[in-house]
């Protein structure tokens, strides 16, 4: 069938329904930013976006989505831009950005980085993730660290554990002790993507930064089929143990809670822990609740940068505004305000961090000299290393791997398998 | 079309009837089937974060089948279709013959059984997450009762969790299977019950070997429906369990969601998209071929 | 006393039946603290307000924070139309395929039996693509609308083709010879009898319609949602701690417009049923 | 008023003819009844003259006006159907009205006209209310009240009394007989009794298998029927059918029963049937004759030319009016209509006169009429 037959059917249809169809175009300086953060401090962050943007004269129509982590979001991008309904921005990021720059959507945005002084102002590290064929599409909004151990001071002196571990077989003798005291010595657990989460430091300590990337960015099928691997998913499974069992489609934000409130000990999750922390009235680094590195990898940094994906406009309007987006999301105001909330730190270098908490601060230090080491990991847990298929092929096996009696050893090879099948989907 | 139709009896008003039906086919051939043929087409491209026209043949149904993920979707859908159709239906039936003994209530008891249908599956989810949970469920609540000892986490145990799937839908849809029996059971004309009341027989006699055979089509329809709704169940495994832990509870339908829209894997997820309506299909076929020969 | 064990069992059915209904309004009424330090059967100590007055116009859901409110009232605009809309049409449809058939109606009405089965999530990007073309997109009214019409039609057409097999057709022919044409049959002869199946269908569509999460999250933009994709928004936030007596408020006020339905028509739902559907 | 002329009527279904070319013409306000067993086409070919369902092929003419391709509601006729297909939704008073409303027949005259039919059918006390509050026979008069509300130009009556019991539908027969008389309308009546054809039509079409077996009045039909199937169709009970041999005897030519032993009873052959019978001797073909042309001596009446045969009384069964005879003649079984004085008992033998003048006979390959 012809488009205007097709047309022309759509519109018999529809007038059929008696309903008149009026034309919604969208206002060409208005822009739609589609992102999943619906509720909690970084919902109140878009709105200062907006707001900001407001001022510039740019109308931002925050289309937060909530749902499985963002996969609602991305059926509405998907949806959108099969209506036509091109956003502004979507948030995207990671490697998955280079494929939405392969569409031919994605809008340039250089002005916005040398306004901005990006190369300089950003790390190279992140730069990367935002750039397409050389060109600037997307710009970042945050940094996290993954590689964190939250602890609960008064857990832990019952214990009788003074400071907190600092490799591998402390943690394990730590953990044991508090459940020797009748504590919930972990908090976690829970759906993949908490699994993976977990795994993600547990992984960088056993294999170290270059197994890391072997595995997880170049899914070179030796490391991950490799002893090295069947010790990590040995260590995961020492975890297990100290775990309770817990709730499917329980979040992370409640084993936070059992955190602060003294009910566990530790917790093994990324920085955005500090946002909850916070929440709960629980400031991290101070009296009540500590962070430290995760055992083993104290001068390492696994990241995690949120970032937000800018589609071509018609307009020139339109054009215009979507620089002025770019600049607000990296603009030093903006940064400081969305990252103290969010528990992360900016992705600029430049500005201080003043009222950040002492977790926050230690963040910042640690990813220079972990920059400067080469000790800087993607996280793959948070889509970071890899596109889409192998990532979820990794999470899948985690999973499969955490929820059942699977041995390391036949974990490590079916993984290995997986990540084979999800490579060829590229 | 006119012309043919203008043959037919009714003259003008056929051809109304013709006209006014046209919209609805209209509808269904593009808003079902060219839907679905895009469907097969995209199935046969390598279409990731978006449709793509590059064609690749069956490599995306080889995927699919090489995915541990999506045999465990099937034998979920096989685990769960089976247990729900099976005790929603007998529940329904129970619950129908019982309400059919002239009860003093019926009314009420009809609305009892009948409200989870007019639940969201988002609601129900949350509801019976909270039941199901070990620390604050039923578990706890046995616990308290001084049964320290009492397990009851099936769904934190990737091996039972799409038990509890099963419950919160039976749940939710035995009170409609209910209403259906009950239609059917009333649509039985007494005249049959009372002569085999005079043949002597006993109530239990008289359902197994008169009422139920009678019945014969109200379980074709009933098993039809939850057949359908099985297949189709989404919501509310999403709501409970998001499809694990892991990805123990997950369904076709789960798999093609997640497979498309979340993992970019668009293509394989429009050719498992097609497996799950070729099951479809074989559960509404024959339901076609038994209707068509009663009608001749 | 032979009926005890009939109503026993009722009883317990019963029970099952309430017992998840039971615990989200107790947990609506308790304030936080009571809920994680009580068990969930335990009654509220004292009836606690707050959640259900904030769930209605104080939680924040995606950009606003005017609670469920907004989001309850798009589902209004969005089921009435819808609701009639797609009822009307399955009550023409179900007449013209019982009696004004003609060659290959059968066909028609398999080719449509289909759409109550397939699964919708096929349709999510063609249909987004239609809308788009249509300028309709992201709209509740009509986009959504449509949407709802479109994939209600199988169910509809179903349910009074059904039904009207078992009118006889000697009525139709005895309005035609008394001059009737095809709407006035419809109108003076068909409608006056079909108000059990009207029923069943609105109820089936209301639910359907008012309880349906994928279309009103994929099909309308923020400020349109119905209440489902708001009550998602509420329950299923990964980053902030659960209001479980808010998420229970938001969930029971979602749910009492059908409820409300089922309690008022339920009764038509059994009767209509009997008068139909059953026939198959 | 209502000439109906129907003209080569087919009609088939796919490969499947039901009608092949039915061809009727009726005179001004005729009765005209179909009749013939179920399968038959008579309810089809009403169908088509009331335009519910399409010929294909042929003419339908009513006073002259060419009716095919017309909807029915422009087809001035009415029609009442076996199961009265009344609006269950409407009052008594508003399906009568119905038509009316539709034909926009202005509000004065349509109470009148309702008033007036609901006089004539004495129904006036039921005008309120529901068809399911009436009783069988109620609805039935509501039924043809409808039609008649109409003044249509021809009537249609599908198998109207058939719902009825034995007592209302004798009643209704000659209701209807006096409406016809009445509103001096055609009538077109389609049924598969054979006493209200018989009682009620001027003119009776006899149907089989798509055809037209016989067209005629009743007496016609009766006594003279065109074919075996018309003879065997109409008539309870029905027409006896002997396998009979035309053979040269000194006396004439006689008939011999088939299958006989020895020689057998001999049955005369009246002169004016000897000469169309003369060419089948020796040919085994069918006599029929009815239950009431064989009879007790007695009943005879005079002047008529009897052959009086003795046989054995298998069976009595008496209506009142007169006994039926069930008896056996050369081994084929044969009932006899005697007059209920006639003292007989099971196992007696009796005499029994055949009135061979009123004798009719056919060919048994195609059941076409010899004589």
């Amino acid at each position: 069938m012809k488009q205007p037959a097709k047309r022309a059917l759509a519109l018999a249809i529809l007038g059929f329904a008696a309903l008149a169809a009026e034309p919604a175009l969208a206002d060409q300086t208005s822009l739609s930013v589609i992102n999943w953060w619906t509720a909690g401090s970084e919902a109140k962050a878009m709105n200062v976006l907006v707001q900001m943007m407001k001022a510039q004269g740019v109308n931002i129509k925050n289309d937060a989505i909530a749902g499985g982590g963002g996969a609602q979001a991305r059926t509405i991008l998907k949806t959108r831009l099969m209506e036509g309904e091109t956003p502004g921005a979507a948030q995207i990021k990671g490697v998955e950005i280079q494929q939405w720059g392969h569409t031919g959507l994605l809008a340039n945005v250089d002005a916005a980085a040398k306004a901005g002084d990006w190369d300089k102002n950003i790390p190279t590290e992140i730069d990367n993730y935002m750039k397409y064929k050389g060109n600037y599409v997307a710009a970042p909004m945050d940094l996290h660290r993954l590689n964190w151990l939250w602890y609960n001071r008064a857990v832990l002196a019952k214990a009788g554990i003074k400071t907190p571990p600092k490799d591998w077989d402390e943690l394990i003798a730590d953990l044991a002790k508090v459940q020797a005291k009748g504590m919930i010595p972990m908090a976690g657990g829970g759906n993949g993507w908490m699994i993976a989460t977990e795994f993600d430091p547990i992984a960088l300590e056993t294999g170290g930064p270059e197994w890391y990337r072997d595995v997880f960015v170049k899914l070179d099928a030796k490391a991950i089929n490799s002893p090295t691997m069947v010790k990590a998913l040995e260590r995961l499974r020492q975890i297990e143990k100290y775990t309770p069992k817990s709730l499917a489609g329980r979040t992370w934000n409640y084993d936070t809670g059992l955190v602060a409130h003294g009910q566990a000990a530790f917790q093994i999750m990324g920085d955005w822990a500090n946002g909850q922390f916070e929440f709960l009235g629980v400031t991290p680094g101070g009296p009540k609740v500590g962070c430290v590195a995760f055992p083993g990898t104290a001068n390492d940094f696994i990241y995690n940068v949120d970032s937000f994906i800018f589609f071509r406009q018609h307009s020139a309007a339109g054009r215009e505004a979507t620089i002025k987006l770019a600049e607000t999301m990296t603009s030093p105001k903006f940064q400081l305000l969305f990252n103290k909330y969010k528990g992360s730190i900016p992705d600029l270098m430049n500005v201080s961090l003043t009222g950040y908490n002492p977790c926050q601060l230690k963040s910042r230090a640690q990813f220079l000299t972990a920059s400067k080491e080469h000790n800087l990991v993607p996280s793959f847990s948070q889509n970071m290393s890899t596109y889409g298929p192998p990532t979820g092929a990794f999470i899948d096996s985690l999973d499969q791997f955490y929820t059942s009696n699977e041995s390391p050893q036949a974990a490590a090879a079916a993984m290995t398998k997986r990540v084979e099948v999800a490579k060829s989907q590229d | 079309m006119a012309h043919s139709l203008m043959q037919r009896v009714g003259g003008k008003d056929q051809v109304i009837a013709g006209l006014m039906l046209s919209p609805t086919v209209l509808a269904a051939i593009f808003f079902i089937y060219a839907f679905i043929l895009w469907t097969v087409w995209l199935s046969l491209t390598r279409s990731t974060i978006l449709p793509s026209n590059h064609f690749i043949g069956l490599a995306n149904y080889h995927d699919l089948f090489g995915s541990s993920r999506w045999w465990r979707s099937l034998s979920n859908l096989g685990i769960f279709g089976g247990l729900y159709v099976a005790i929603s239906m007998a529940i329904g039936l129970l619950l129908a013959i019982l309400l059919d003994q002239r009860i003093r209530g019926e009314r009420l008891f009809q609305v009892v059984f009948l409200y989870p249908m007019a639940i969201s599956a988002v609601v129900t989810g949350v509801a019976w997450r909270w039941l199901l949970d070990p620390n604050f469920g039923v578990q706890a609540i046995v616990r308290s009762l001084g049964f320290t000892h009492f397990q009851f986490a099936w769904i934190d145990d990737p091996n039972f969790a799409i038990y509890t799937v099963v419950i919160a839908a039976v749940w939710q849809t035995s009170g409609f299977m209910m209403a259906i029996f009950l239609a059917g059971l009333r649509g039985i004309s007494p005249d049959i019950v009372k002569a085999a009341r005079i043949d002597g027989a006993g109530t239990l006699r008289i359902y197994r070997r008169v009422i139920l055979p009678n019945l014969a089509p109200t379980f074709f329809v009933a098993f039809i429906l939850s057949a359908g709704l099985a297949i189709k169940a989404f919501g509310l495994i999403i709501a409970l369990t998001g499809g694990g832990p892991g990805y123990s509870t997950n369904v076709p339908t789960i798999f093609m969601y997640v497979f498309s829209f979340e993992r970019g894997e668009m293509g394989v997820g429009a050719a498992s998209a097609l497996i799950m309506l070729a099951i479809m299909m074989v559960v509404v076929v024959p339901f076609v071929i038994l209707d068509a020969r009663r009608k001749v | 006393m032979r009926r005890l064990p009939i109503y026993l069992l009722l009883t317990l059915a019963a029970l099952f039946f309430l017992l998840p209904l039971y615990i989200m309004l107790v947990t609506s009424f308790k304030t936080m603290p009571e809920i994680y330090n009580q068990g969930i059967l335990a009654l509220p100590r004292q009836f606690d307000l707050y959640a259900w007055r904030h769930a209605w116009s104080g939680a924040t859901i995606g950009a606003s924070n005017q609670g469920i409110h907004p989001f309850f009232i798009n589902s209004f605009e969005l089921v009435i139309p819808a609701v009639i809309i797609s009822t009307a049409i399955g009550a023409i449809n179900g007449y013209i395929l019982t009696h004004w058939r003609f060659r290959g109606a059968n066909i028609i009405f398999y080719l449509l039996l289909l759409g109550t089965v397939f699964p919708f999530q096929i349709i999510l990007l063609p249909m987004a693509w239609v809308q788009g073309k249509l300028h309709i997109a992201g709209t509740l009214i009509p986009g959504l609308v449509m949407v709802h019409i479109i994939y209600g039609l199988a169910f509809t057409t179903l349910f009074f083709r059904n039904y009207y097999v078992g009118i006889p057709h000697d009525l139709v022919r005895a309005a035609r010879v008394d001059g009737a044409g095809f709407f006035r049959i419809f109108w003076r002869v068909m409608l006056p009898l079909s108000t059990p199946i009207i029923m069943v269908t609105a109820i089936w569509q209301f639910t359907m319609i008012w309880n349906n999460f994928l279309f009103g999250v994929v099909f309308t933009n923020s400020d349109q949602q119905p209440v489902t994709v708001a009550i998602n928004d509420l329950v299923d936030t990964v980053t902030s701690v659960h209001m479980w007596n808010v998420d229970m408020a938001a969930a029971l006020i979602a749910a009492i417009p059908t409820l409300v339905v089922y309690l008022l028509a339920g009764k038509y739902f059994v009767r209509g049923l009997t008068g139909g559907a059953v026939k198959g | 008023m209502g000439k109906l002329i129907l003209q080569d009527i087919h009609k088939s279904y796919g490969k499947d003819e039901v009608l092949h070319g039915i061809n009727i013409e009726t005179g001004e306000n005729q009765f005209l009844v179909l009749i013939g067993p179920s399968g038959c086409g008579k309810t089809t070919l009403l169908n088509i003259i009331a335009g519910l369902e399409q010929e294909s092929g042929g003419d339908i003419l009513l006073n002259d006006r060419r009716l095919n391709g017309l909807s029915p509601k422009d087809r001035d006729i009415a029609m009442v159907f076996q199961s009265y297909a009344l609006y269950p939704s409407m009052t008594v008073r508003n399906n009568i009205l119905f038509a009316l409303e539709n034909r926009k027949v202005p509000k004065a005259e349509r109470e009148q006209i309702l008033m007036d039919v609901a006089r004539m059918l004495q129904i006036e006390h039921l005008l309120d209310r529901r068809p399911r509050q009436l009783s069988g026979g109620q609805q039935q008069r509501v039924a043809i009240g409808r039609a008649i509300a109409r003044r249509p130009t021809l009537f249609l009556f599908d198998e109207p009394l058939s719902n009825l019991d034995a007592k209302l539908r004798v009643e209704m027969r000659s209701e209807i007989k006096r409406l016809h008389q009445q509103l001096q309308t055609s009538m077109v009546y389609v049924t598969h009794d054979q006493i209200e054809a018989m009682t009620m039509g001027d003119l009776i079409a006899v149907m089989n298998e798509g055809i037209i077996q016989q067209l005629g009045s009743p007496e016609s039909i009766y006594n003279d029927p065109a074919n075996r199937f018309v003879a065997g169709f109409m008539g309870s009970p029905s027409m006896n059918f002997l396998p009979v041999v035309p053979r040269e005897e000194t006396s004439g030519l006689c008939l011999r029963v088939a299958g006989a032993e020895g020689d057998g009873n001999l049955l005369p052959i009246p002169p004016k049937m000897q000469g169309a019978l003369r060419s089948q001797l020796g040919r085994r073909i069918t006599l029929g004759i009815r239950p009431e042309q064989i009879t007790d001596p007695g009943s005879a009446r005079e002047g008529e030319a009897l052959h009086s045969i003795e046989l054995d009384v298998e069976l009595l069964e008496p209506t009142g009016p007169d006994t039926l005879v069930f008896t056996r003649l050369d081994g084929h079984s044969l009932v006899a209509r005697v007059h209920p004085s006639t003292y007989l008992q099971i196992g007696s033998r009796c005499t029994l006169s055949f009135h061979m003048e009123r004798a009719v006979f056919f060919d048994p390959e195609n059941g076409s009429r010899l004589a």
